[in-house]
């Protein structure tokens, strides 16, 4: 059983490290900055999400797997947040210092 | 090589060069940035030396621990003061330069300050 | 198991130092500020499998925070470029 | 393998130590220096410092990275000026002289290090028994050196009086920093009314847990008071000015709670900060609970700045 286990952990573990591969590969080849961004925040948070679905039958009790789980649904909540906001800050042009009202 | 022996000679490196980013860098930020550099660096040597304290299944000397959480504490609030008091400079002489004898460059002052 | 683990946590933040050598190179701002994002996603998961490695649950702790602030600085980034276009709804003052 | 984990992290460090000195642009540093914070999380894990390693992702990740991406985005301007003073080829080259001098000999003060290591943990171990704290790094905060953690609060407390202080004579009490505007229905509103439920709850349940394990009033605040700046710069709430009683009350009322204590260690346990017998536990927590929210306060309105807006001039009163 633990084998089996074990097996699982492999196989997610490393599809989550290729996704990981996959984003760099997007960053360093895609041509600009919006393209950029989609590799980065749609692989790696794959990725990060395969590599806790590999340790969850690692952890001991229920509370530290709903923290890892917390930990990847938090990532996906941020990750896409920023890249929107990121974009948008792109597409606008060079920031530059913003006064209050 | 161990994590001790590793992350202490890498601590020394940053020393390094954070002390010369503190020197050659001429733009305020630039320097509590290196400042901070030169700290981190600091803490790290603390740390690889706590990390050598191990013992009796402690992963390391919590006295030199605790000193470094109060220390990560201290230089944040160290380093919002300085930020603080360069955008106030800014805000005042449109500059940054800490040269005397150098006319405020021609930056305009911020427009957030205009508004009453 | 700890090995395997280990050497995960390695290959992805080489991944992460790669992705870094790219972004950090410019040209524009954004591309830069995704440093902190790369770092997020990749850091948390090299803090993850290095934790199980070494067998310390705590760590999770520290990847909790990581997560809970990952978008921090891109927010900074974000409020402090340039109000965007005047047909957007941006904020009118509202009472 | 083992090498390999260690060895990336550290050369990624000091690749962006050397991005974050030399980069041409002041905003490229400044992400430099974040992702150099978010390394240096990593190393603190693999050194085993747990602790710290909160510490080194609550201030580095949230605040830290605040405070320099506002600064520098305002800042942006004097880039050119700042330029033309860059320092001649002769004085850069003592720079790195003098540099690689202080390096060489820390190295050697490294690798001449004493083995076995001077430690204090079996101290530590030895005396945390009457503490009633399990976390050993807690024990060393709250009870055998509460001097450096008291200091330490009222350190924070200087650094706001500070940065108050650099207000101008027309703002005085006024309310701290621009008040921001975002689209009500937009990304950034969405994003600062779902996390800070979220991490309010994850900064409580940090500090709760550094009785026993890695965690504290300090990281806890720190998570607390990003929540905070969070929605102060999604323009859902106002910075309440500083002339406000209350606001200040809520400052100083963790540090005068803990140098009560204090005194009242001398006449109950016959030195300054000592806990009688079997009050230690007890003690501790207060001294916690009533440190964690002013500590959050002081760091949430060191991060807000200087006052900029005279209270009056603000016509709505956004609750704080």
């Amino acid at each position: 059983m633990s084998t089996l286990v074990d097996l699982f952990s492999y196989v997610a573990i490393g599809a989550g490290a290729i996704f990981f591969l996959a984003g760099t590969v997007g960053l360093l080849r895609f041509p600009d900055t919006l393209t950029r961004l989609h590799a980065l925040t749609k692989a790696d948070n794959l990725g990060l999400g395969l590599v806790v679905l590999g340790l969850l039958p690692h952890v001991a009790g229920v509370l530290p797997a709903l923290k890892l789980i917390a930990i990847w649904l938090l990532v996906l909540l941020s990750g896409a947040d920023a890249s929107q906001l990121i974009a948008r800050a792109a597409r606008r042009g060079e920031p530059r210092s913003r006064p209050g009202p | 090589m161990n994590a001790a022996t590793v992350f202490g000679l890498l601590a020394t490196a940053l020393v390094g060069v954070g002390l010369y980013g503190f020197i050659v860098n001429p733009q305020p930020l630039r320097k509590i940035l290196a400042f901070n550099v030169i700290g981190s660096g600091v803490f790290l040597l603390f740390g690889a030396i706590a990390r050598r304290g191990a013992a009796l299944g402690l992963g390391g000397d919590p006295v030199p621990q605790a000193l470094l959480i109060t220390g990560i504490v201290v230089a944040f609030s160290a380093t919002a003061l300085a930020v603080t008091v360069l955008l106030r400079l800014f805000d005042e002489t449109g500059s940054t330069t800490l040269s005397s004898g150098v006319a405020p460059s021609a930056s305009e002052p911020d427009p957030a300050k205009a508004r009453e | 198991m700890a090995e395997f683990l280990l050497g995960a946590a390695g290959f992805v933040l080489a991944m992460v130092a790669l992705g870094l050598v790219r972004i950090l190179r410019g040209p524009g701002d954004a591309d830069r500020m995704m440093a902190a994002q790369l770092l997020g996603s990749g850091g948390i998961a090299a803090l993850l499998l290095g934790g199980a490695a070494i067998g310390d649950d705590t760590v999770v702790d520290v990847s909790l925070t990581l997560a809970l602030l990952a978008a921090f600085a891109s927010i900074a980034f974000v409020q402090f470029a340039p109000p965007s276009s005047p047909g957007a709804p941006d904020d009118e003052e509202r009472t | 393998m083992i090498e390999v984990f260690h060895l990336v992290p550290a050369l990624l460090i000091g690749a962006l130590a050397v991005y974050t000195t030399v980069a041409r642009d002041t905003f490229a540093a400044t992400v430099g220096f974040i992702a150099y914070g978010l390394m240096l999380t990593v190393a603190w894990v693999q050194l085993h410092g747990v602790d710290v390693a909160l510490t080194e992702s609550a201030i580095g990740g949230g605040l830290t990275g605040l405070l320099l991406v506002r600064a520098s985005a305002k800042l942006r301007a004097t880039e050119a000026a700042a330029r033309a003073e860059r320092p001649r080829a002769s004085t850069r080259l003592a720079a790195a002289i003098l540099a690689a001098a202080v390096s060489a000999g820390l190295a050697i003060a490294v690798l001449a290090l004493p083995d076995p290591a001077p430690t204090l943990a079996p101290e530590v171990l030895a005396n945390m028994g009457p503490t009633g704290v399990g976390n050993p790094i807690t024990a060393v905060l709250m009870a055998f050196r509460a001097t450096d953690t008291l200091l330490e609060a009222i350190v924070l407390l200087l650094a706001l009086v500070g940065v108050w202080s650099l207000a101008p004579d027309r703002v005085w009490g006024g309310r701290p920093g621009p008040r921001y505007n975002a689209d009500p229905d937009g990304i950034l509103a969405f994003i600062a009314r779902v996390l800070p439920p979220i991490g309010i709850i994850v900064g409580i349940y940090i500090f709760w847990v550094g009785a026993d394990d890695p965690g504290g009033k300090f990281q806890g605040a720190t998570i607390v008071a990003a929540m905070w700046l969070l929605v102060l710069m999604a323009g859902l709430t106002d910075a309440p000015p500083i002339s406000r009683r209350l606001l200040r009350a809520g400052l100083v009322a963790g540090p005068v709670a803990f140098i009560a204590i204090g005194f009242a260690g001398v006449a109950t346990a016959g030195a300054f900060l000592a806990y009688p017998d079997g009050w230690s536990k007890p003690l501790i927590l207060v001294v916690e609970f009533a440190l964690m929210p002013s500590l959050a306060l002081t760091l949430g309105l060191i991060m807000a700045g200087a006052p900029e807006r005279a209270e009056a001039a603000s016509p709505r009163e956004a609750a704080p």
